[in-house]
């Protein structure tokens, strides 16, 4: 297998970043990792998990559409897309890997998004096996092998060496690009670090939650009409924390902002379904009540998304919002409730 | 105006002034004709309480450079206490605002009685060569608003 | 969509001499929404505005730009103008291209890019303007006057004269205040009963006063045009219909050691009186906590004796409400306790009183009939030493730190008329300063110090030491001889310090009329409006707005009565329409709004929301009265959810405007 | 800042008056017990510091003829409290070394039976260094 | 204590003085609890849990309740939670006789995070025993000094004084004199350009998710502006540096003289940004300007921002002041 020094990493990205933008968790000043354009000096954070989900890399937080120009009664629509640089983002988790899937399912589908396409066609994701992961954790549910994620390259740490496997062709002529930087090394550490590491996840204390009931469409109602959601929801605060750092939350409004010059910007930006303001585009919001909100982003994930797509949840099992939630309300003590665990 | 003058970075300057004092002053030094920097551009509100820090938020976010609030002098405004709240809010915004870094000469609160025309075009004057010595707004500038 | 018509005026040249006038006509019609745009010569003229008429008219304009001079000059003439057109005059705004512009900057190109700048921020706002119509509301014909002194008693008059209804209200039995006690006038030396008296019966004979004494307003609500008052008539156990002031009852009332409180205590009446033989209206009363019948429930005598059968120990406190246009304020003042100043000895002597008690002694109603006589021992003083300044101008707890304003005249009169009556008598005034602003006034301090032969004494008592045969050890400075005086004498007057009636606060509280820290109440402007009180509808009259003499008093309440008569006489009032105004919806009901307004006009209410899920919910929301919103806009900042706006100054109008200023 | 104005600072700021509070009423005087035996009295305290004088008032016997009875500082109606300034003034000439107005052993002849403790401290507080 | 508390209540219950209690919940660990109604005494003796880790501040959930239900709720508060509901209190946001308060004592809690960041993400349970902390891992137990991992805000309490209850458990507290502004003067000694930078920093990270807003108890609006779409100022996610700093500061200076101090913006910042020492510099700008003051020290003084006084310094001051930079 293809490795690398851990010692040469830092040449390594040097080299990447001369023909592309790379992109890599770096620890911030709070000790919690974040993804960033990696300059000299930077170091690969192995942190488990980044604050934010890798998604914003092609589901942007918010990203400029078009602007549209006013002169007098004429107006004129510019299309202002840049040309995107090729770009790499570098150690994403299995479960951040696995919501590009579920992101591509809604925005490459008829009819495409060429904004998430662009971005997606100029990504190249290099991903990182975890070897510690948290008890929070559970892509296993999910049948995410942490061990063993997608991407264009999957890669391992063990010890002081990074071994890399190209899974596409993308992947491959990466490989070929840099493959000066690589030595060839026998994979059997990170066969071993696998075997330990599934021995913990199997352990992990959700991996194991009964899904039965969910994803099927002959069960929505029954779920839908639990009398469970109202006590659940009865705390939560609508804040959308967990929409934000969720890897699968695909939601966005489409605002103006307007210069004051005659010009106006049209621009996307995240939206939760948390919130009161939600699909307020077409009337009102028809989820009236937070309950009803609360209700709609866990059967999304656990219910409506899985039916419409080969049973895969709109879940990934990251654990972000069992850590960030501010009232401690999230998608397991969900499960638990409706799922009879 | 100098070749000079207009090449050097012109400020655009907000001044909120109250209608019974402060505006009245302005007034006073046009009728004097008292010259004063016309970066200066007034916006007329009924007294200065009116002004929500919101509105200073964004014009900087727009493009300004500097924000003066002109009102009554406190005890003589027309609705006897508004002032006195302009006073306290706009201590605490300007205290939070140089608490996040921005420069404390961007903003300014002035006192104008309707009969202060010369005092009027003295503190815009000020202000303007203030906000021109630490130079273009950096720090609370939206940039989609400078693109132009 | 917006139709906005914009007219830049030359002002002759006063304009565009300075700024490119064609040019800022021809740049602002490129902005949204403008779809005419002109320059003009005098837009103020009646030509010019005919042509904006015209063009509303002939284009249908929605919105109206005048680039010209400030709209503290033409606003109102031009939104005159837009009306005629038939569009609503709030519907137009002015750029201030002149006094703010033209007149200001010297260079052209520079102060035409300012007009364009100006221009589009009026656009800006005008685009956002509502049409408004300033709200109405009827105004009740009658006035409400509170307190009876001769400020209230004035006012009254004014205002019927005028051919209003007045209700005349006073705490005490009788009409005519403190100036019933004093003794005579300065600085013409007449004696106020004399020219008090005629009035008091002015006042109950004119057919639109309504007397109301021994009422105690209780409660006020409402706003400008329509107070609503709660008055308490507390029981005064006599109809005063029946009574004839026969004073029969008063003679043979058993109890007749009652301190007499009109004549400062310095001697007694019966327990059934009639504070003075002129009072108005001549009525008894009794006095319920003295009274043996109404106490122990024996005696009956007054009663017995009454022809009129005017005795009714049943009475008791009747509350009425009554509708009102506008209210005076009259509560007047009090000469302050001097009991803190125990350097005086005033609690320790009976020989050491106030200037006021010093009136009454010289008063031929008095206790004496006229004869000065100091109380302990009825003697007749031959040293007198008056105190100026006892409480005035004292920073410390024990007084006030105002001037009181009256205290040098009235000494100088006391000094005067005694060195006058008694010539064998030495008059002492110890004073600070002497401070006479007034016509004739400095003369008549003169003429007690040059005619009269009074000691002034630039210093002041420093101890006053009770005699056991009754005389006073005094202890002074002499400042300008650098001595201590010890001075033996008979009598010590105080020239206490003015405060503002008790009564003052709790009507401040009612008419949320504000006071300033020593509970005067405040005016609406110092200099402009002094007599207008902050609550509009309620105007400010004699000294509850702070120490005065006689004549600033009835000056002021001929003042205040026709600020009165200027409201009554409107049939509608037109409110100003650019108030604040509450989106019940987004109100959290947490009071910011109502804390920071100097009106009160804010007032809550229990709200039912029908909730979007179909529940209701009640929530406790923000509702502005516009008939007494000024709007300042000091709500819509201590708004935190913005639910608070005001109509004219919105935060999109000026949001509006700052965009457009700093493009 | 002259040596008069910096003695008037210093005082000022010792007894924490404001001559300037003082409106000329001549209460202290006037509430002075011991008023015939000074030279100077309160409101000549208050009005020569003022003035820069309070060095004419250091070399004054009337320094030590106030009782220290707080009777004018009780009584001032502006708050000036001149018996606070009359203490720093003598602060100021009990500080200066060798000015003793009254040496320790010249108490001692002063010391009488009936005299309490307390005057005697309080007299080498008053008189000497 | 827990025990005590559910007995207490569990009487409340039966005697029918309550109808429902707002407590914390018990969850999969034991520091993950979630506030939560109760609405039977047997559902409260079974998942009620009071521990280290009962930080939420459950005041501002009786605003809903209080507009919607009838009948008493019982609410449990700690110390610094107590100021917060008097500040509701004040601003009419509560009915005070819908509402029964049991203060519970309050050392400090402990922060999960610090505790993972110590001895790792693979944490099963938590529990504290006097100064120790014991935490079972999937690696094993591990302990850890409680002082290490007591949460930031509990560091710099100011009061352990419950302001109002019905009934207190435990002794009456006192009010601390707090090191609280200490972080405040760093940055305030800081050069502007620090400062900045400093701010930037840390409000760059800001994902624009409102968790410090909607939980904190002073942000109680029906409808914020920053939510409004007439508002012209509505941001879903600040789309760059200004909208940033404009949520911030604005979010700031609407409960500038509100703001209780409890704590709750830094505590579920999902990106830990310090948000409020922007909440203390207006304290302490306060206390120094016009006079100590704590919101929610009583209900009847007026919050500082709603008086004046005639004297008050001049917005000069920020210039001319010599203990800032």
């Amino acid at each position: 297998m293809l490795t690398l020094n851990a010692s040469q990493l830092d040449e390594f990205f040097a080299l990447i970043e001369k023909k592309r933008e790379l992109y890599l968790p770096v620890e911030n000043k709070t000790g919690k990792s974040e993804y960033k354009r990696w300059v000299e000096g930077d170091k690969y954070s192995t942190a488990l998990r980044t604050v934010k989900s890798a998604k914003n890399f092609f589901f942007a937080k918010s990203e400029n559409l078009y602007d549209l120009k006013m002169d007098h009664k004429n107006v004129e629509v510019i299309d202002t897309r840049e040309d995107i640089k090729e770009f790499v983002i570098f150690g994403v988790r299995g479960c951040d890997v696995k919501s590009f899937d579920i992101l591509d399912n809604v925005y490459l589908q008829d009819p495409v998004d060429t904004y998430y396409k662009n971005r997606r066609d100029h990504g190249l994701v290099i991903s990182m096996a975890c070897s510690k992961p948290a008890t929070t954790c559970f892509c296993a549910l999910f049948d995410i092998d942490a061990t063993s994620p997608n991407g264009d390259i999957q890669a391992w740490n063990v010890e002081d060496k990074f071994y890399f496997n190209p899974l596409t062709e993308k992947g491959d002529a990466f490989v070929e690009e840099f493959k000066e930087c690589f030595t060839d090394e026998d994979s059997k550490p990170v066969e071993k670090q696998k075997e330990e590491t599934l021995n913990i996840i199997e352990r992990l204390p959700f991996v194991n939650l009964n899904m039965e009931g969910f994803g099927v469409e002959d069960k929505l109602k029954a779920i839908f009409d639990r009398p469970e959601w109202e006590d659940l929801s009865s705390t939560c605060i609508g804040c959308g924390t967990c929409t934000y750092v969720c890897p699968t939350c695909q939601c966005f409004d489409i605002k103006d902002f307007n210069v004051g010059d005659g010009s106006i910007k049209r621009f996307r930006c995240w939206d939760s379904c948390m919130y009161s303001d939600f699909t307020q585009m077409a009337a009102a919001n028809p989820r009236l009540t937070q309950t009803a909100r609360f209700r709609q982003r866990f059967m999304h994930k656990l219910v409506y998304y899985p039916i419409k797509n080969e049973g895969i949840y709109g879940c990934v099992g990251c654990g972000r919002c069992l850590v960030s939630c501010p009232v401690q309300m999230n998608i397991v003590k969900v499960i638990k409730a409706m799922g009879d665990n | 105006m100098s070749v000079k003058e207009k090449t050097e970075f012109q400020p655009k300057i907000v001044a909120f002034c109250c209608n019974w004092c402060s505006y009245a002053g302005a007034d006073l030094a046009g009728t004097n004709r008292t010259n004063y920097p016309a970066n200066v551009k007034i916006i007329r509100v009924p007294c200065s309480c009116r002004v929500n820090p919101i509105f200073i938020l964004r014009a900087f976010q727009r493009g300004a450079d500097g924000v003066i609030i002109c009102g009554c002098h406190p005890g003589d405004c027309h609705y006897i206490t508004g002032n006195y709240y302009t006073r306290r809010r706009m201590t605490l915004l300007f205290s939070m605002l140089d608490f996040l870094g921005i420069e404390k000469d961007r903003t300014r609160v002035e006192w104008v009685s309707a009969s202060e025309g010369g005092r009027f075009a003295e503190v815009m004057t000020e202000f303007t060569n203030d906000v021109k010595a630490i130079g273009p707004n950096r720090k609370l500038e939206d940039l989609r608003c400078k693109a132009k | 969509m917006q139709k906005i018509g914009v007219f830049v005026c030359h002002c002759g040249t006063n304009i565009s001499a300075t700024v490119d006038v064609a040019k800022v006509a021809e740049t602002l019609a490129k902005e949204p929404g403008v779809i005419y745009s002109t320059d003009y010569q005098f837009m103020c003229s009646l030509a010019g505005q005919n042509l904006i008429i015209d063009k509303i008219k002939e284009l249908d304009l929605t919105g109206v730009v005048i680039c010209s001079c400030s709209p503290r000059m033409h606003e109102l003439t031009f939104r005159k103008a837009a009306d005629k057109a038939g569009l609503n005059g709030f519907l137009l705004e002015m750029a201030n291209i002149r006094e703010q512009d033209a007149w200001v900057h010297k260079d052209r190109e520079e102060a035409t890019l300012k007009a364009v700048a100006l221009g589009r921020a009026a656009i800006a706002k005008v685009a956002l303007n509502e049409a408004l119509i300033p709200g109405e509301s009827k105004v009740t014909k009658r006035a409400l006057v509170i307190g009876a002194g001769i400020a209230g008693m004035q006012a009254a008059l004014d205002i019927a004269d005028a051919g209003f209804s007045v209700d005349l209200v006073d705490i005490e039995p009788t009409i005519g205040g403190l100036m019933t006690q004093v003794d005579k006038t300065f600085p013409t030396l007449d004696c106020a009963s004399c020219i008090l008296t005629p009035k008091m019966v002015d006042v109950q004979q004119h057919e639109l006063i309504n007397l109301m004494t021994f009422c105690e307003v209780e409660k006020v609500e409402g706003y400008i045009g329509n107070f609503i008052a709660t008055i308490k008539k507390k029981a005064r156990y006599v109809d005063p219909d029946a009574c004839t002031g026969c004073g029969l009852c008063t003679q043979k009332c058993p109890t007749k050691n009652v301190l007499n409180s009109f004549n400062l205590n310095l001697d007694n009446r019966s327990a059934i009186y009639i504070p003075f033989p002129q009072a108005v209206p001549l009525v008894a009363i009794i006095d319920a906590a003295h009274c043996k019948k109404l106490q122990e429930g024996k005696c009956g005598v007054c009663a017995a004796v009454c022809a009129p059968k005017a005795i009714h120990y049943d009475d008791c406190d009747k509350l009425v409400e009554n509708k009102y246009g506008a209210i005076v304020v009259a509560t007047g003042f009090n000469p302050i306790e001097v009991h803190a100043f125990n350097e005086f000895a005033y609690d320790q002597s009976p020989n050491v009183i106030t200037s006021l008690e010093y009136e009454r002694l010289m008063s031929a109603t008095g206790p004496n009939g006229g004869t000065v006589l100091r109380p302990s021992d009825k003697k007749h003083p031959k040293t007198i030493v008056f105190q100026q300044c006892v409480g005035s101008r004292d920073t410390t707890s024990r007084g006030k730190t105002y001037c009181s304003g009256i205290c040098c005249m009235y000494t100088a009169k006391h000094a005067m008329l005694t060195r006058e009556k008694y010539p064998d008598t030495d008059v002492y005034v110890f004073y600070t300063d002497i401070r006479t602003p007034g016509k004739g006034f400095d003369e008549f301090h003169r003429r007690a110090v040059e005619q009269y032969g009074v000691h002034y004494i630039k210093g002041s008592i420093g101890k006053v030491v009770p005699m056991s045969n009754g005389n006073l050890k005094v202890q002074a400075s002499d400042l300008l001889m650098q001595r201590q005086l010890h001075i033996e004498a008979d009598l010590v007057v105080l020239a206490a310090a003015m405060e503002p009636d008790k009564s003052a606060k709790h009507l401040a509280q009612q008419l949320t009329a504000s006071m300033d820290n020593d509970g005067w109440f405040t005016e609406s402007h110092p200099k402009l409006r002094p007599v207008e009180s902050p609550t509009a509808g309620v105007f400010l009259a004699g000294a509850c707005q702070g120490p005065k003499d006689i004549p600033s008093t009835v000056a002021q309440a001929g003042a205040a009565a026709s600020k009165a008569i200027i409201l009554l006489i409107k049939d509608k009032l037109k409110g100003n329409p650019c108030v604040a105004h509450s989106a019940e919806n987004m109100c959290n009901g947490c009071g910011a709004c109502a804390n920071v307004c100097p009106y009160s006009a804010i007032t809550y209410v229990e709200k039912e929301f029908r909730m979007p899920d179909r529940t209701t919910l009640i929530r406790r929301v923000a509702s502005v009265n516009p008939a007494v919103c000024q709007g300042c806009g000091a709500c819509t900042v201590a708004c935190p959810s913005g639910a608070m706006d005001i109509f004219g100054f919105s935060n999109k109008q000026i949001m509006g405007e700052v965009d457009a200023i700093c493009q | 800042m002259n040596k008069s104005e910096l003695l008037k600072e210093q005082v000022q700021r010792n007894s924490g008056v404001n001559v300037l509070k003082c409106m000329r009423c001549g209460k202290c005087s006037a509430t002075c017990p011991n008023y015939d035996v000074m030279e100077y009295h309160p409101h000549q305290f208050v009005n020569m510091v003022e003035n820069n004088q309070v060095e004419l008032l250091m070399k004054s016997e009337s320094l030590y003829m106030c009782l220290t009875c707080f009777a004018c500082v009780e009584r001032c109606p502006r708050g000036v409290e001149p018996g606070k300034l009359v203490e720093a003034i003598r602060l100021e000439a009990v500080r200066i070394k060798e000015n003793n107005h009254l040496k320790p052993d010249q108490i001692v002849k002063k010391l009488t039976d009936k005299m309490p403790q307390q005057a005697i401290v309080t007299a080498f507080r008053k008189y000497t260094k | 204590m827990q025990s005590e508390i559910i007995k207490r209540t569990v009487e409340l219950f039966n005697s029918e003085e309550i109808v429902r209690a707002i407590g914390w919940r018990k969850g999969d660990f034991d520091y993950d609890l979630n506030p939560s109604i109760f609405k039977s005494s047997e559902d409260l003796e079974k998942n009620f849990v009071y521990n280290d880790f009962s930080s939420a501040n459950l005041s501002k959930f009786l605003i809903k309740i209080s507009q919607k239900e009838d009948g008493k709720t019982l609410v449990f508060l700690k110390s610094c939670d107590t100021y917060s509901f008097n500040s509701l209190l004040q601003e009419h946001r509560i009915s005070r006789d819908k509402i029964y308060i049991i203060g519970v004592p309050c050392e400090e809690n402990l922060d999960p995070s610090k505790i993972k960041a110590a001895l790792g993400e693979d944490v099963l349970s938590m529990s504290c025993d006097g100064e120790t902390v014991t935490v079972e891992t999937l690696d094993g137990t591990k302990t850890i000094s409680k002082s290490e991992v007591i949460l930031d805000r509990c560091l710099a309490c100011k009061s352990r004084k419950h302001v109002v209850y019905d009934e207190l458990f435990g002794e009456e507290g006192e009010v601390l004199d707090s090191k609280r502004f200490d972080q405040v003067e760093i940055l305030e000694n800081m050069k502007p350009e620090e400062r900045y930078s400093f701010w930037r920093t840390e409000l760059s990270r800001c994902i624009g998710c409102n968790a410090c807003r909607d939980i904190c108890p002073a942000c109680t609006c029906e409808k914020c502006v920053f939510d409004n779409r007439d508002s012209g100022v509505e941001n879903k996610v600040a789309t760059n540096d200004f909208e940033e700093n404009m949520f911030h500061i604005i979010r700031a200076f609407h409960v500038a003289g509100r703001c209780t101090d409890c704590g709750e913006c830094s505590r579920v910042c999902p990106e830990d940004i310090p948000l409020h020492l922007l909440n203390r510099k207006f304290i302490k700008d306060i206390n120094e300007f016009y006079g100590n003051y704590q919101a929610g020290d009583d209900i009847e003084t007026l919050a500082p921002l709603t008086r004046f006084d005639a004297v008050d310094v001049e917005p000069s001051i920020v210039k001319t002041r010599e203990n800032v930079k």
